[in-house]
């Protein structure tokens, strides 16, 4: 009998402190990755503490490890937190669906990212860099609050020394830092700003509510189709794997029917997220 | 009762004419004719909804705590003496503006309990009151703006009931006795969490409970989980409860709240001599202290 | 009857996983945690040290500015976490250090107590006290009588742990 | 990512004697979050200290748990040495297993696991703990004195010479307070003028003085190092500058009956335009509009105008409010003395005769009404006995106060003492209950006003004074010889209770200080901070926290001022990060902490949208008057505030780690 | 299973009653507690409250407890350990899977024991609960058609009816000498044919002596009701209406159906264990996103939630409406906020806005 609760141990290989409050820790099961895709998410949980939910971060390309990253706020991830290199993380997974790379092979896709909400969107990136040849043209635009915010800074360098991919990062006005080179914008304005078309083209948005739903009016000026841009969404679960009854929106279970959608797909959503 | 909803009516059109207030939450005939609910009027026309008699169970005090109904802003609200006490509490924490409120009150000469209603009881005695209807002191409230007389003669009291008998009861009985009876209550607890939402001063956007940087009380809705939240929520309402006895009449598992409350409230004015609801400008009892307070128990 | 409650709690214990094997577990000797304030128990506790004065072994200090910082409900967890019995220490009335969190305390906790002993917690395994830094001597006394008292106590669970 | 270094220390035998401390330290290996645990025979010594150091860099500490002696013994040294390698101190924790384990217990298995269950209980908290900065307060280096008294004088004069700039802020036209009043002071009979007045003239001429008399408080707002005070400087109706005070105006004011003098205690009259009394400081009068005919009659006397040499005198001159900045505010605010009138059987107000120690103070002054020769008010003529009557409202819950006044008893025999040098032959009685004289040399002084100069002191009560033929008849009893006594009196002097300043509990109100049921300001703790109000940055002088006499007010000023030479001696105000602080969004604005909070250390905070509206009004800590006692975060039901450094999460921690 | 019919006496259905107590089987009734009625354990069929219309709460327990180990652990250092209750005798009496004991209800209503199937759906669409359904496999119904519903019923409307036999293993109806029974599925046979002795109590009768359901007519149609929900998302009733709500839950914990639940981490530091609780979209924490957002901020956008999860997502999901009509929520709500009312409300808004 299966008791789809209980999870499997996953042993801590590294901690990358991104930020001041966030961290990427890096899994393995049974000394290698689990099988999942981009888009994908877990139930992570310190036993003892807490299940929290996270989309993956990692390649699912790389097998070696794999993934999360999290901002400690609450018991949970204070948990997490507290776990050191070699401790055990509880993990539940992989759930939900993912994205459609097939859709993505061939065409140029941009990435954006704001905050945390950079974690899934580096799944699919480093994805995509990974068989870099399937796809043409690649555009990072990632955002945070301010320089202290960013995340990734090691995995950004890795993006930048990939052929035909362009990294921009930007802070939000005020965030910047005097030796700070990047640009200074919020990530609606920056990405009208850079050189992207909508034609045969695909657009990976994540990030706060606020900035998606103004990053996809800017998408659709630039003359991407709806059902080009594809977001997740990160909605409180608990079970997620649709019992719960907690991440609905309208008659979607975003814990099994996403939480990777299209934009088209969300505009038939009622507003409830 | 004509008489007394023709008042409450013109009072009430009176203030959302004069712009006095921007909503008025009364009483109006519910899902039977024995059951009332609350309502909530904006426009004059719609006053002739409002009316009062002993189905009026609710505290509608409880809806000043409710965002939606504080962007109302200036509210005419009609309230029942034991009631009445939330508003003056929630003045007195810094709940509510007076200048905010426009009280009705309106004078009470008992509420029949909810569960016998349902089977039909309509008339007011003292064997269908509440408990708190035999010791209400404030038949008429404390405080308002407006007061709507009733026409009804008060109910007959003959000291056949005792009101909270079981407090003597449960003080009289050995501490693992005591233990007993309320784990056995407890044990009914669901968690549901009605207690608090009906309680007017209950007002905390982010219960105690719902905070798990530390986990104040464990969340299983088993013995321990449920007697910590019960405890709890009594310790948080001591000093503070006006006794309108919503928590219990909510309560779906009939979990005797009111004896807890009411216990604790006359443990505090034995105390300290203080008691909750009946000046707006009191200091609360656990706000403040006195250098010869109670010190008995401390070695 | 009172043994057969005893008996009962104490069957009602044996099967259930929190008891962590029975026989150890009469065998233990009862935990108590003593909340007290930074200025005047804590002091009075450390000259018993300096004194050299010897007292039961059961207790374990939580050290906090101030009485006024003591939430009941800190004792309300301490049972939840197996403590046999607390105590709740500070300055005596008036010598707060910061003026009046021992008054207020003392408000708090007289009505707490009401409440714990109306929910059928022995109010016996509560203990308050005042110890000044000089009281060294109190200090060792209220521990040990305390101690005595909890030892004596039938081993009775209250509301908050799991029986 | 919890990477804890665990210490345990020997501390010779006093520790490793009583616990295994091998032991201890292998337990504490085991605690997840542990990386290291070592134990060393002193780590207080140099090379523990260092072995600490070494390790939190060695191995990337983010917390220390010692466990060792106190923490009132080293936790400072330990928090030090961890600084210098760039750990935060908060990040350090004691588990006291010697002055609470190895020192009190003989058990080495019980004392051990006793040990562990301490340190264990430290590793649970310290990984709870939050870096804590010290808070940091700019400093506004000027003070403020409220009350040119004695004490408030001596409180500014000893800033001012500290090289502090002061204000002084005085209700009345002069300064000098009361004691300027005073004839001869107790024990040593100096005269009161002679020794007071060349402190008010130090005051005047202090470079770093600013004195505002005839002055009120309007507004105190802000917290310690950056109060912003308002000042009302009432109109004088003098240009002050120009004044040289000469005393042309108040010479030639047509208004010199019916209005009383407040100097001298209603027994003689002064001008509509006039000096309190001959060495007010400053010299410059003051006209009373409340009695002037110029501003009765519509403008038509202006005598003190045109007699005025300098042309000083403007009648249009307006109230003005000053606006200061200081960083320390000293409150010596004064008493009053009760109303004797509220004793009918003593007939004062009805006897002309019956008069308070003031007056009689008045009366023996060479600068009071009668030039020091000491006149019944009715008639002019010398007393030959006066009964003097003690307690007249002290100690009497029922009709005055219940505690003592404290000078009473002293300046009784004082004026006993006086009356018999001035009038040979005289005969003073004195009514008392007990008598309080314990300060140096003040038993002397009572001893020889009974023994050298007769005056007759009888225990017990006065219960009706009446007039007769001339005589006050003051009936009383005797308890000492259960006798009734009757006296015939030429004059009857009451020692009046002291009671605060009149508006005392207003002003404390308007600087957020506590009080107490009299309405005197009560100490912040009444053996240790003395000099201390509740609210930081605000010192209390002189009677303005109860009853004293000349030398504790000057002692109390002096207090004050060298707390706030001391606050002002750094270059900011330094507090330790241990303090409260609220979760703005989910507090809900009850102010239950704002009532429990000694200190004054909470306001109110609203928070707003883009727009501007109030959303809600939420609880904030001002951390320059934090103290961080902690019992605000219990009056909080949503458990929104919260004690930095004594987190509920790390009691809980603590308490998690010895679950059974 | 083709249903079979039976005959019983009073006497016989009481005798059979207590055989199934004797029998060791924990036997659930509605039982009278300080003048209100619940389901509860019963040891005698004379405990048993058959006169009441419906409990005041539903045996949802039963088959998802208030509180229920999801798994144990243990740790030690770095080490953990983690107990599955599914494959180990659980140590929360019974509650967990592996441990599940047989149970009966009996005298339930045909609403609340319509309860079951309808839940059974969500627990597994895709991922299968073993926790539920192991309660609910042995989980034997025994319930009693209902004769007068009350002002709050609405069993009709949501597509079962008084006397549904939807969920039961054996129906009752009263009548005859005592009892008509249906038996419904093969565990209601089992019951019967349990022991010799019970199968003696059951006189079998052809299909058309048993009483035949009466027409019990909808008040309205809850199709329009789901209507008037698919295309009003954003209308202003659901903020007007539910302003009288108080938040307080008592609808979904009351609810037969409502089985929303939460996750939680218990225990000390060395052991503990994972439970999941009752919890309820009703409360303002259940959708708080951690970095403050709500999408539900009022209770209108809350209720509604409740009103779209029974009437419009559940029944576009499962072809089943997540409501049995009980009334529960109706007759326990402090506010009295009626749910048939708004069902009925909403249908008639649906008439109004297609006319």
């Amino acid at each position: 009998m299966e008791n789809i609760y209980l999870p499997k141990l996953a042993v801590i290989k590294e901690i990358i402190q991104e930020t001041s409050d966030t961290k990427t820790v890096r899994l393995t099961v049974d000394g290698a990755s689990i099988d999942y895709l981009p888009g994908q998410f877990g139930e992570f949980s310190c036993i003892g503490e807490g299940e929290s939910t996270f989309g993956f971060a990692s390649s699912s390309l790389r097998k070696e490890f794999f993934e999360f990253s999290f901002r400690t706020s609450g018991r949970a991830t204070a948990g997490i937190n507290s776990l050191n290199v070699g401790d055990s993380i509880g993990f539940r997974g992989p759930y939900g669906n993912f994205f459609d790379t097939g859709k993505m092979k061939g065409k140029d896709i941009i990435f954006i990212g704001g905050g945390i909400g950079m974690a899934p969107v580096k799944s699919i990136l480093e994805y995509c860099l990974d068989e870099r040849n399937d796809y043409g043209k690649i555009t990072v635009l990632y955002g945070a609050k301010t320089v202290m915010d960013l995340m990734y800074k090691n995995a950004i360098e890795e993006w930048k020394s990939f052929a035909n991919t362009d990294v921009v990062i930007t802070v939000d006005p005020g965030g910047e830092t005097p030796d700070w080179k990047g640009r200074v914008g919020f990530v609606p304005t920056i990405l009208e700003e850079l050189p992207v078309k909508g034609n045969n083209a695909i657009a990976v948005v994540c990030g706060p509510p606020i900035m998606i739903k103004f990053v996809l009016k800017s998408l659709e000026k630039m003359g991407f189709n709806k059902e080009d841009i594809i977001t997740t969404l990160e909605n409180r679960m608990k079970c997620g794997i649709g019992k719960c009854g907690r991440c609905n929106i309208g008659s979607v279970y975003v814990c099994k029917e996403g939480p990777v959608f299209t934009a088209k797909e969300i505009e038939s959503m009622p507003n409830d997220f | 009762m004509e008489k007394m909803n023709d008042k409450l009516q013109n009072t009430a059109k009176e203030l959302l004419e004069n712009k006095e207030v921007n909503l008025i939450i009364g009483f109006t005939k519910g899902s039977n004719p024995l059951r009332m609910r609350s309502v909530f009027i904006t426009d004059p026309n719609d006053v002739s909804k409002l009316s009062f008699n002993a189905h009026c169970v609710q505290d509608l005090a409880v809806f000043l705590k409710k965002p939606e109904v504080k962007k109302f802003g200036k509210i005419g609200l009609v309230v029942k003496g034991c009631d009445e006490k939330a508003v003056n509490t929630l003045i007195q924490e810094y709940q509510l503006s007076r200048d905010n409120i426009k009280i009705i009150g309106v004078e009470c000469r008992g509420a029949v309990k909810q569960n016998l209603a349902d089977k039909g009881e309509d008339s007011v005695k003292q064997s269908t009151v509440y408990d708190k209807c035999l010791v209400c002191e404030v038949h008429t409230p404390l405080l308002y703006d407006y007061l709507v007389e009733s026409d009804e003669p008060a109910f007959e009291i003959n000291g056949d009931i005792k009101p909270y008998a079981k407090i003597e009861e449960l003080d009289a009985m050995s501490v693992e006795d005591r233990n007993m009876f309320w784990q056995k209550e407890f044990e009914k607890c669901i968690k549901c969490y009605a207690c608090r939402q009906a309680c007017p001063l209950c007002y905390c956007t982010r219960c105690i409970v719902e905070k798990n940087t530390p986990q104040w009380i464990e969340t299983n809705i088993e013995e321990t989980g449920n007697a910590q939240w019960n405890m709890i929520r009594a310790y948080h309402l001591s000093g503070r409860c006006i006794g309108c006895g919503e928590c219990e009449r909510a309560c779906p598992v009939n979990i005797p709240l009111m004896l807890v409350n009411e216990k604790m409230a006359r443990d505090v004015f034995e105390k300290f001599g203080y008691k909750s609801g009946v000046d707006i400008n009191a200091k609360p009892v656990f706000g403040t202290f006195d250098a010869n307070d109670f010190n008995e128990f401390i070695k | 009857m009172e043994n057969n409650i005893v008996e009962d709690v104490q069957n009602a214990r044996g099967d259930k996983e929190y008891s962590a094997g029975g026989a150890k577990d009469k065998d233990k000797e009862p935990r108590i945690i003593a909340f007290v304030c930074n200025w005047c128990t804590y002091n009075g506790a450390d000259l018993a040290g300096t004194s050299r004065m010897k007292y039961a072994e059961n207790v374990r200090v939580i050290k906090l500015p101030c009485t006024g910082r003591i939430d009941p409900l800190f004792v309300v967890e301490a049972f939840k976490k197996g403590a046999k019995g607390v105590l709740v220490s500070g300055c005596h009335p008036g010598d707060c250090h910061y003026t009046s969190g021992n008054y207020h305390s003392r408000r708090k906790y007289t009505a707490f107590r009401d409440l714990l002993s109306y929910l059928g917690v022995d109010i016996n395994r509560v203990e308050f006290s005042w110890i000044s830094a000089s009281e060294g001597n109190k200090w060792v006394s209220v521990i040990n009588e305390f101690t005595n008292k909890i030892k004596l106590l039938p081993d009775n669970s209250d509301i908050f742990s799991k029986k | 990512m919890a990477r804890i270094g665990v210490f345990v220390c020997w501390c010779g035998s006093n520790i490793a004697g009583t616990v295994d401390v091998k032991r201890v330290a292998e337990e504490a290996a085991k605690i997840p979050g542990v990386v290291e645990a070592v134990d060393y025979k002193y780590m207080c010594s140099d090379p523990g200290q260092n072995t600490l150091r070494k390790m939190i860099k060695d191995k990337n500490l983010t917390g220390v748990v010692l466990a060792a002696c106190s923490p009132h013994m080293h936790e400072n040294t330990f928090r030090k040495a961890a600084v210098k390698e760039g750990l935060n101190p908060y990040f350090i924790e004691i588990a006291n297993i010697r002055e609470q384990v190895s020192w009190v217990h003989e058990d080495k298995e019980k004392a051990t696991e006793k040990a562990i269950d301490l340190l264990k209980m430290m590793v649970e908290k310290v990984k709870k703990n939050k870096a804590i900065e010290d808070v940091r307060v700019p400093l506004t280096k000027k003070a403020l004195v409220i009350g040119g008294g004695i004490s408030g004088i001596q409180a500014a004069l000893d800033i001012a010479n500290g090289g502090v700039e002061v204000i002084l802020v005085e209700k009345e036209p002069s300064i000098g307070g009361k004691m300027i009043q005073l004839d001869e002071t107790f024990p040593t009979l100096d005269c009161s003028s002679c020794i007071m007045t060349p402190k008010m003239v130090e005051v005047y001429q202090h470079p770093n003085i600013k004195l505002y008399t005839y002055s009120e408080l309007e507004e105190v707002s802000g917290y310690i190092g950056n109060f912003n005070v308002k000042i009302k400087k009432k109109a004088r109706s003098i240009v002050e500058k120009d004044c040289t005070g000469c005393g042309d105006c108040w010479n030639i004011c047509p208004m010199h009956k019916n209005v009383k003098s407040e100097f001298n205690v209603n027994l003689s009259e002064r001008t509509a335009i006039y000096v309190p009394f001959p060495q007010a400081v400053p010299l410059i009068p003051v006209i009373d509009r409340s009695v002037c005919l110029h501003y009765k009659k519509g403008g038509k006397c202006q005598k003190c105008y045109d007699a005025c040499g300098p042309k000083c005198i403007n009648f249009d001159l307006q109230d003005e409010i000053i606006e200061e900045k200081v960083g320390a505010i000293v409150a010596a605010t004064g008493y009053d003395l009760m109303e004797n009138s509220l004793y009918g059987e003593y007939g004062y107000g009805q006897f002309k005769d019956v008069i308070s120690g003031l007056q009689f103070e008045r009366l023996l002054s060479a600068s009071g009404p009668t030039e020091g020769v000491v006149k019944r008010p009715s008639d002019g003529k010398t007393p030959e006995t006066i009964v003097f009557i003690q307690c007249v409202g002290s100690r009497d819950p029922e009709k005055g106060v219940p505690y003592c006044s404290k000078v009473c008893c002293m300046y009784t025999a004082k004026h006993a003492k006086l009356f018999a040098h001035k009038v040979h032959g005289s005969q003073s009685y004195v009514f008392y209950i007990d008598i309080r004289a314990t300060s140096k040399g003040y038993e002397e002084f009572v001893r020889g006003t009974m023994e050298n100069e007769g005056a007759i002191y009888l225990r017990g009560r006065v219960s009706k004074i009446y007039e007769d033929n001339g005589k006050l008849i003051v009936k009383g009893a005797d308890t000492l010889s259960g006798n009734q006594v009757e006296i015939a009196a030429d004059m009857v002097v009451l020692a009046t209770g002291v009671i605060p300043k009149k508006g005392s509990d207003k002003m404390a109100q308007m600087l957020g200080i506590s009080y107490d049921k009299y309405g005197f300001y009560t100490e912040s703790h009444p053996k240790l901070r003395p000099a201390e109000s509740s609210t930081a940055g605000i010192y209390l002088a002189g009677m303005a926290q109860g009853p004293r006499d000349i030398p504790e007010s000057v002692v109390s000023g002096s207090a004050a001022a060298s707390k706030i030479l001391g606050l002002f001696s750094k270059s900011e105000y330094e507090v330790e990060g241990t303090i409260a602080s609220v979760n703005k969004t989910t507090c809900v604005g009850c102010f239950y902490c704002r009532r429990v909070c000694a200190y004054s250390a909470i306001s109110k905070e609203e928070i707003k949208d883009r727009n501007g509206n109030v959303l809600k009004v939420v609880a904030n800590v001002n951390s320059g008057l934090c103290a961080g006692c902690g019992a605000c975060v219990n009056a909080c039901f949503s458990k929104s505030i919260d004690l930095k450094g004594y987190l509920d999460e790390q009691i809980f921690a603590e308490i998690k780690s010895l679950a059974v | 299973m083709e249903e079979k019919y039976y005959e019983i006496s009073s006497d016989n259905i009481e005798k059979f009653v207590n055989n199934l107590v004797a029998q060791n089987n924990e036997v659930i009734a509605p039982k009278d507690k300080d003048g209100d009625t619940f389901y509860d354990k019963i040891t005698d069929f004379k405990d048993a409250d058959l006169n009441i219309l419906l409990p005041k709460l539903s045996f949802k327990e039963y088959l998802l407890p208030k509180t229920e180990t999801l798994f144990e652990y243990s740790i030690s250092g770095s080490n953990i350990n983690i107990l599955d209750p599914l494959e180990n005798a659980g140590a929360d009496g019974g509650n967990s899977g592996k441990k599940s004991v047989k149970r009966i209800i009996f005298g339930s209503r045909p609403c609340d024991a319509g309860a079951g199937p309808i839940m059974e759906k969500v627990f597994n669409w895709d991922y299968k609960d073993e926790f539920f359904n192991e309660k609910f496999k042995n989980l034997y119904i025994i319930s009693i058609a209902c004769v007068q519903p009350d002002n709050y019923c609405f069993c009709t409307e949501a597509q079962l009816s008084p006397e549904s036999s939807y969920g039961s293993d054996i129906l009752l109806k009263k009548g005859g000498s005592g009892y008509y029974a249906k038996v419904i599925t093969e565990k209601g046979l089992e019951l019967i044919n349990s022991t010799s002795e019970n199968a003696g109590l059951f006189k079998e009768i052809p299909k058309e002596a048993f009483p035949a359901d009466k027409d019990w007519k909808a008040a309205f149609d809850i199709k329009k009701t789901q209507g008037f929900l698919d295309k009003n998302f954003t209308s202003s009733y659901f903020q007007e209406k539910f302003l009288s709500c108080i938040g307080c839950g008592i609808c979904t914990y009351t609810c037969p159906t409502c089985h929303c639940f939460d996750i939680q981490d218990e225990g000390t530091n060395e052991k503990g264990k994972r439970i999941r609780n009752w919890d309820s979209c009703q409360f303002g924490i259940f959708t708080l996103h951690t970095s403050g957002h709500n999408p539900r901020v009022t209770q209108g956008d809350r209720y509604r939630q409740r009103l779209m999860h029974k009437f419009k997502v559940y029944n576009e999901k499962f072809n089943k409406y997540l409501c049995v009509g009980c009334g529960r929520c109706s007759r326990n709500c402090p506010e009295d906020i009626d749910l048939r009312e708004i069902t009925s409300e909403l249908s008639l808004m649906e008439d109004n806005i297609t006319q």
